[in-house]
């Protein structure tokens, strides 16, 4: 079965189409790529980049992943709005902890509670 | 038997009836019996006649006594008589017993007038002290009587000779649930602040709007269940299936009642968590389970604080073991109290009254008795109550007490009764009494084990868990900062002193 | 709504009872332990749940008599922190969550959706077993050692001192928390793939909708409730200090990962009883549901925001201003779709042919106990009240009222609604009735006065009170004491009729959806053919039929076409 | 209707239509997984994200104890299986049983290949005494307080040295005599974290940095694990020529589970390894 005969089974086989070599191969090599480069890129000091850079790296390979290996990019709408619904999730839970904690003082020592209950 | 309301009127009935001596218990039926208005001139009399052959005969024979028959209508006279009696004499009574405990020569009161003195005291206080404990058993220090095998007995040794006596505002009632001037509305408490007000106008909002919409519901659903009934020949109506202008009505409509109700009550609530810059700081340390306050000028008290009237208060607060809610229902105040990080309410003070603070956030097995007490008093009165805390291991001759009387009081302030008790009973942790010169085991067969002395006691206190007596656990809050010196050698001095009580047979 | 003109298959006289049907299908006990057939399971789970709901009940009984007057009557202070623990951890994790989805639901959503099983009827069992084991390690908990840290299990509290029961019990939440997870999968997928011919999403009869959000937020929200335990379990037996503050931790983390959880499942619990009630009313009015739409898009937009509300059971945790003001407000926005479900439901009755069968009496108490639980909440939402009320007894009786009220009621709603079907058998309406009426008594006297006393300071989990809250504990222990006696007269009313209950006809209440097109009790495979889908509050497609004893379809009837 | 009515379909459940009815179920079955999965690991992340955002420069140093080399190797590891794993897809839609067993053993041989390495990962940092748990901090007092010389420190990966040799040999035999050295060796580089002003707080967040890191990577082998385990099975039907082109979706979806797990593996390497 190729990609160019899903056509004639409808469009209820659209899922049903194998990836040409290539394609999963050359995915192959990008990643093994990112890989390097996000490696490379952790060896110099780029200050606050540093984390987005890392995880911009990161989420281009989970694209890659997510779209090629797993055929998010030939299948259902339904499959993708699922695990990109979940992520939406995952930073909602996420980014309203952080907000949260980032609110507060710092922690304090015993020290310190020492301290401020002596002055 | 013991049931609230219905036993304290119980004790009270039982109590004017026989003075001191309740060894003869009126049944429920005689105490309950309805008062119909009394011939005034005679209740005098008969209350005299009531109270002098009871005493009389308690007293000769010096034990359960009988006395003539009294109807029931009789009883109401005369427990209503002796209740106005009372209400007047009890004011003066308090007055009297406060002033010699704050250094005055006290004049020895007659038990009746202990009674009544513990009468007029918190109600719960009172209770837990008919409840048959035989010592001190809380961490208020204001108990004044004891009870042994269910008589009344004698005041507590002597508070004045402690030199730390119950401060007057022990004895005044709580503003929340005796001052009838001061009566709640069916839903909340007194309001004690301005702010506390602001917070009740947004309930009574809300309520209003409750109100309404219950109302409208149950009415609806009524009016269309019996209208519509199921009835042969009558057919639903199915062309209605919906309504839109029906239906944006219906979800606008909330809305907008529901976004004036988020705005109104986030504007109080910055009020609630903003506290004024001139604030008076007090710290709060909570444990399991106590609260122990820290002034700023280092003075410490635990179990109860006072505060000025008419001040901005903030307490900056944080817990030595577990997470703990500091709850303020007359202030409508409250916030969790978390170990490693300092959280804060603070209220305006108000006039002077009493009020009562819960621990409302689980903490475990002393959770639903970790009260503290509120006092709201005159500067003047704060300030004397402050300076005679800070001294509370000094006595009158301004030199240190002895570390007996130190360790006693250290017993109940730094919260060991919360869990060691001191009548051999088991509790939370092990029991004081008879402690001293016994073999501690730290595993079931023994092979682990120590001899209680000083050295044992000492590292009991310093690192509990160092050395844990089978089968208990690591329930003890290692408390920090430490005892300090002379409050250790007081509880070593206390325990000793215990060595000859007898402790049960569960009490390890 | 359009209305597609497909021809009913209505055969003249539809059978009414099979002689073999899927209780008799096999015999032997394997024949039910290991069987795939969703009404099987769900029976089992019924079976479960009702087990659990008894314990809990038990250990509400004990809460409650211990309060009926201050000062300890017969348990000490640490055995009441553990029966209020179990009597929670029992109802929320054992009954309520999976009451309504996996006992009604396994039963009735493929019947609903005319297909032969569940999508996956191997995982169905396991979840099954998956609570089986997740309540044994209560059990286990509960025999050997006392578990008292509140169903909440919050740190720091849980994981020092010696609670090693923590340890167990958070393991069987961990094992339920999955079983819950499957069973959301399973419904999620059964209802995108196994719907019949004709049933397009708007065509979806309103409990389908309801279990379809509730899916959604079982399968995003309980995971993180796997993970907070895991983390609890590390610990409690590690000590690796995440949310230890002894060890540099936060123990408020853990309330919101535990709330980003325990949130939803609030919803988890309510939704698939607004879901019951939607059938129940419109059933019961004989008339088509008003405003279907609304209400099932109001299901799903409550599972959505529900993900972003935890923030406000934090309220006075030291939870930061900023957050507490953006919990506050979402937490508005979800009030709004259960009032639009409210008005609805009383539309529904609206020159309806109502009828006070036992389902309906039921549905008709939820109403009002849900609103009164709903409107309390206002309270709760709003930042200045809550700190007043947080943990008190106003809030216990916020939450009984929307989970007992609620759920409860919507779980007898269902229970006595789809029973003809489950069982075959028809419950007397009289002792019923009585059962529903006297409950509903004894609950508004058990949690009513907890308003007042909570809005008065009573602070919640308390063994022992001050005298002056004693006349509130006394009016709700003796009402507890009648929800007591209500649900035992409607539990002897619903056994007495598996013994003498007369034969169910396949429609006895004139429902227009699918599963009462089989026969009560439905055979193994429940529809030879998938029956076709019409709307599914089409009241006018059955009618009574004398001879039958219940509804049949009307032959040749074209559905009316609305617009 | 039977209960196995799709006698010519062995692998068809009866409540099913058609093979396609089946195979699109369970793909929403197991993309609804994921989903789960997802959540599932979010708290971690969660958690995380907190404890970086609160001590980044705990972060930092802490994460000098992770070998990045060993990391890079095993990411690329995970995502050769993630390539095989892929292709056997391919194959079991093409029909070609024998090239579709190759690719699942090579994606087993993988998997236990990252296990071998995580495994030389773990017993090495527990060697050094940093174990997840209560008694993190005692061990890490010796490790960033006072080098003493019975007490193993924190080696600060040197290039090259040592670390190669756990890798590719797996023999610790010298790692004692390895990490002693680097402890009394680089003593001067923990400057900062020696400074007795500096005690208590930092060392607790070092624990935590490494209980977060205890959790997150075993978790993901926990998931690794259960990977081969259910890979195994496929492969053992696949030798049974269970698999055709019109039924193929439990390799599919064992494949769906493995890139997730891949997935997972992506963002936890920069976070833990790569943080400076």
């Amino acid at each position: 079965m190729t990609a160019t005969d899903h056509a004639a089974h409808g469009d209820h086989h659209e899922d049903h189409h194998a990836l040409p070599l290539w394609m999963l191969v050359g995915t192959w090599g990008a990643l093994m790529g990112l890989t390097l480069l996000t490696v490379f890129s952790a060896q110099f000091d780029l200050g606050a980049f540093d984390l987005p850079i890392a995880m911009g790296i990161a989420t281009i390979k989970a694209m890659l992943v997510l779209l090629i290996f797993m055929h998010l990019g030939f299948d259902k709408g339904f499959h993708s709005l699922l695990i990109f619904g979940s992520l939406l999730f995952v930073f909602l839970f996420i980014s309203f902890t952080l907000m949260d904690r980032g609110q507060y003082q710092g922690d304090i020592t015993v020290k310190d509670s020492e301290k401020l209950l002596s002055d | 038997m013991k049931f609230g309301a219905l036993s304290l009127s119980l004790v009270l009935a039982a109590g004017i009836a026989g003075g001191v001596t309740l060894a003869a218990e009126p049944t429920s039926s005689e105490a309950a019996a309805p008062a119909p208005a009394a011939p005034a001139q005679d209740v005098d009399a008969l209350i005299a006649q009531y109270n002098s052959k009871a005493r009389a005969q308690a007293l000769e024979a010096g034990e359960s006594y009988t006395y003539r028959e009294f109807s029931n209508e009789e009883r109401g006279w005369i427990r209503e008589g002796a209740e106005a009696k009372r209400a007047a004499a009890v004011d003066g009574l308090i007055a009297e017993y406060n002033a010699g405990l704050s250094g005055m020569p006290a004049r020895v009161f007659t038990d009746e007038e202990k009674f009544w003195i513990a009468m007029a005291l918190d109600p719960a206080e009172v209770e837990s002290v008919y409840e048959g404990h035989t010592a001190i058993p809380t961490g208020n220090p204001n108990k004044v009587l004891y009870m042994e095998a269910g008589e009344l007995q004698k005041p507590i040794e002597s508070d004045p000779q402690y030199g730390t006596p119950p401060a007057a505002q022990n004895t005044a009632p709580l503003a929340e649930e005796l001052d009838p001037a001061l009566r709640p509305s069916l839903w909340v408490p007194v309001a004690a602040s301005e702010t506390a007000e602001e917070v009740d106008a947004m309930f009574n909002f809300i309520m209003y709007i409750n109100y309404f919409f219950a109302a409208l519901i149950a009415v609806l659903m009524v009016v269309f269940c019996v209208k519509y009934r199921r009835r042969p020949g009558v057919r639903a109506d199915q062309s209605i299936t919906h309504n839109t202008p029906l239906e944006i009505f219906w979800s606008v409509v909330p809305t907008i009642l529901v976004a004036i109700m988020f705005w109104g009550g986030y504007k109080t609530f910055l009020d609630l968590r903003t506290s004024p810059p001139d604030a008076m700081q007090i710290y709060v340390k909570a444990r399991q389970w106590g609260w122990d306050f820290t002034y700023q000028n280092g003075v410490e008290t635990a179990g109860e604080f006072h505060v000025p009237a008419n001040t901005p208060i903030e307490m900056v607060m944080t817990s030595n073991d577990v997470l703990h809610s500091f709850h303020l229902p007359a202030f409508r105040q409250k916030s969790d109290v978390l170990p490693n990080r300092y959280t804060k309410v603070w209220f305006d003070s108000g006039e002077p009254r009493t009020y009562r603070v819960y621990c409302s956030e689980y903490c475990g097995t002393g959770h639903s008795n970790m009260y503290s007490k509120l006092v709201v008093e005159p500067r003047e009165d704060y300030e004397a109550w402050l300076k005679k805390e800070g001294n509370w291991m000094v006595g009158p001759d301004g030199e240190y007490k002895e570390p007996l009387e130190i360790g006693k009081l250290t017993y109940v302030r730094r919260g060991c009764n919360a869990c060691h008790s001191i009548d051999g009973k088991h509790g939370t942790g092990p029991t004081f009494a008879g402690l001293w010169g016994l073999e501690r085991r730290f595993d079931a067969a023994g092979d682990n084990k120590r001899i209680a002395d000083e050295d044992y006691i000492r590292q009991s206190i310093t690192d509990p868990h160092s050395q844990l007596v089978y089968p208990y656990g690591k329930n003890m809050s290692i408390y920090d900062p430490m005892l300090p010196e002379p409050q250790i050698i007081g509880m070593i001095e206390y325990i000793k002193s215990l060595a000859d009580v007898p402790r049960d047979a569960d009490a390890w | 709504m359009t209305q597609v003109d497909v021809p009913v298959i209505a055969p003249d006289r539809p059978v009414q009872h099979l002689d073999h049907n899927y209780i008799n299908h096999s015999k032997g006990i394997l024949s039910w332990l290991l069987t795939l057939d969703h009404k099987r399971i769900g029976l089992m789970y019924l079976a479960g749940i009702s087990a659990s709901f008894f314990l809990g009940g038990l250990f509400a009984m004990a809460i409650r008599l211990e309060l009926f007057a201050p000062g300890m009557q017969f348990m000490s202070a640490e055995q009441y922190n553990q029966v209020f623990t179990l009597h929670g951890a029992v109802m929320v994790f054992l009954f309520i969550i999976p009451g309504i989805p996996a006992a009604l639901g396994n039963v009735v959503l493929p019947l609903m959706l005319g297909a032969k099983d569940v999508a996956f009827p191997r995982l169905n069992l396991g979840s099954f077993y998956l609570w089986i084991s997740g309540a044994g390690f209560f059990v286990y908990t509960l025999l050997t050692k006392g578990l008292d840290t509140g169903w909440t299990f919050y740190t720091p509290y849980s994981t020092t001192g010696n609670n090693t029961a923590v340890i167990s019990a958070t393991f069987g939440v961990f094992l339920l928390g999955f079983s819950s997870i499957f069973t959301g999968l399973n419904f999620l997928v059964t209802i995108h793939k196994m719907r019949p011919p004709g049933m397009t999403w708007h065509k979806l009869p309103l409990f389908l909708w309801g279990m379809y959000g509730t899916a959604i937020m079982q399968i995003l929200a309980t995971p993180v409730l796997g993970i907070t335990l895991l983390l609890l379990i590390m610990e409690s037996t590690l000590g690796i200090g995440i949310f230890d503050p002894n060890k540099g931790g936060d123990p408020v983390l853990y309330q919101h990962f535990f709330w980003f959880y325990s949130h939803p499942a609030v919803y988890i619990m309510i939704l698939p009883a607004m879901a019951v009630i939607s059938e129940v009313i419109a059933a019961f009015s004989r008339k088509h549901i008003f405003g279907y739409r609304m209400i099932a898009y109001s299901s799903v937009s409550i599972a959505l925001l529900s993900f972003l509300v935890w923030g406000h059971h934090m309220f006075v945790s030291s939870e930061s201003t900023l957050a507490t003001l953006i919990f506050s407000a979402i937490t508005f926005s979800i009030a709004i779709p259960s009032a639009i479900k409210v008005f609805n439901w009383l539309a529904t009755l609206y020159k309806g042919s109502v009828a006070l069968n036992t389902p309906m009496l039921y549905a008709l108490e939820f109403i009002w106990l849900f609103t009164i639980g709903g409107l309390t909440g206002l309270f709760l939402a709003v930042l200045s009240t809550d700190v007043a009320l947080h943990d008190t007894y106003f809030v216990v009786a916020h939450f009984h009222y929307v989970m007992v009220g609620g759920t409860l009621f919507a779980f007898f709603a269902g229970l006595h609604y789809w029973w003809p079907k489950m069982t075959g058998k028809m419950y007397s309406e009289t002792s019923s009735r009585l059962g529903s009426i006297v409950a509903f008594i004894g609950f508004n006297l058990a949690f009513f006065p907890q308003f007042i006393m909570g809005s008065r300071g009573m602070p919640r989990r308390y063994a022992d009170y001050k005298p002056d809250f004693e006349l509130f504990h006394q009016l709700s222990s003796v009402g507890t004491a009648i929800l007591g006696v209500g649900l035992a007269i409607v539990a002897y009313s619903l056994v007495r009729s598996l013994f003498s209950g007369k034969k169910a006809p396949a429609n006895p209440w004139g429902s227009a959806t699918i599963e009462w097109e089989c026969p009560s009790p439905p055979p193994h495979h429940n529809f030879d053919h998938p029956p076709a889908a019409t709307d599914p509050y089409d009241m006018e497609r059955v009618e009574w039929n004398e001879e039958v004893g219940g509804y049949v379809p009307v032959q040749g009837y074209r559905p009316v076409v609305h617009h | 209707m039977s209960d196995h009515g799709h006698g010519d379909k062995p692998f068809l459940a009866h409540h099913f239509e058609d093979e396609d009815h089946q195979f699109d179920s369970g793909k929403l079955g197991i993309w609804a997984f994921l989903v789960t999965e997802v959540l599932f690991f979010s708290g971690l992340f969660c958690a995380y994200a907190i404890y970086r955002s609160m001590h980044p420069d705990v972060f930092q140093y802490a994460a000098q104890a992770l070998d990045t080399k060993l990391g890079a190797i095993n990411t690329s590891v995970l995502i050769l299986s993630s390539l095989t794993a892929a292709w056997a897809v391919r194959n079991a839609q093409l029909g070609q049983k024998k090239a579709l067993c190759l690719n699942l053993a090579i994606t087993i041989a993988c998997a236990f290949g990252f296990m071998g390495i995580k495994y030389l990962e773990y017993s090495h940092k527990i060697h050094l005494g940093i174990i997840p748990g209560n008694s993190t901090e005692q061990y890490l007092d010796g490790a960033f307080g006072e080098p003493k010389a019975e007490q193993v420190a924190f080696v600060v990966p040197q290039e090259g040295e040592g670390e190669e040799q756990h890798a590719a040999g797996g023999e610790h035999a010298d790692d004692a005599a390895h990490a002693e050295g680097g402890g009394q060796d680089h003593a001067h580089e923990l400057a900062p974290w020696n400074d007795p002003a500096v005690d208590g707080i930092q060392k607790q967040n070092l624990a935590i940095f490494f209980a977060i890191y205890y959790c997150m990577t075993g978790l993901h082998g926990i998931h690794v694990l259960l990977g081969i385990v259910v890979l195994v099975w496929l492969l053992s039907r696949a030798l049974r020529g269970h698999f055709t082109p019109t039924y193929y979706g439990p390799i599919d979806f064992a494949a769906l589970y493995w890139h997730l797990v891949d997935l997972i593996w992506i963002y936890l390497f920069p976070l833990l390894y790569l943080i400076n």
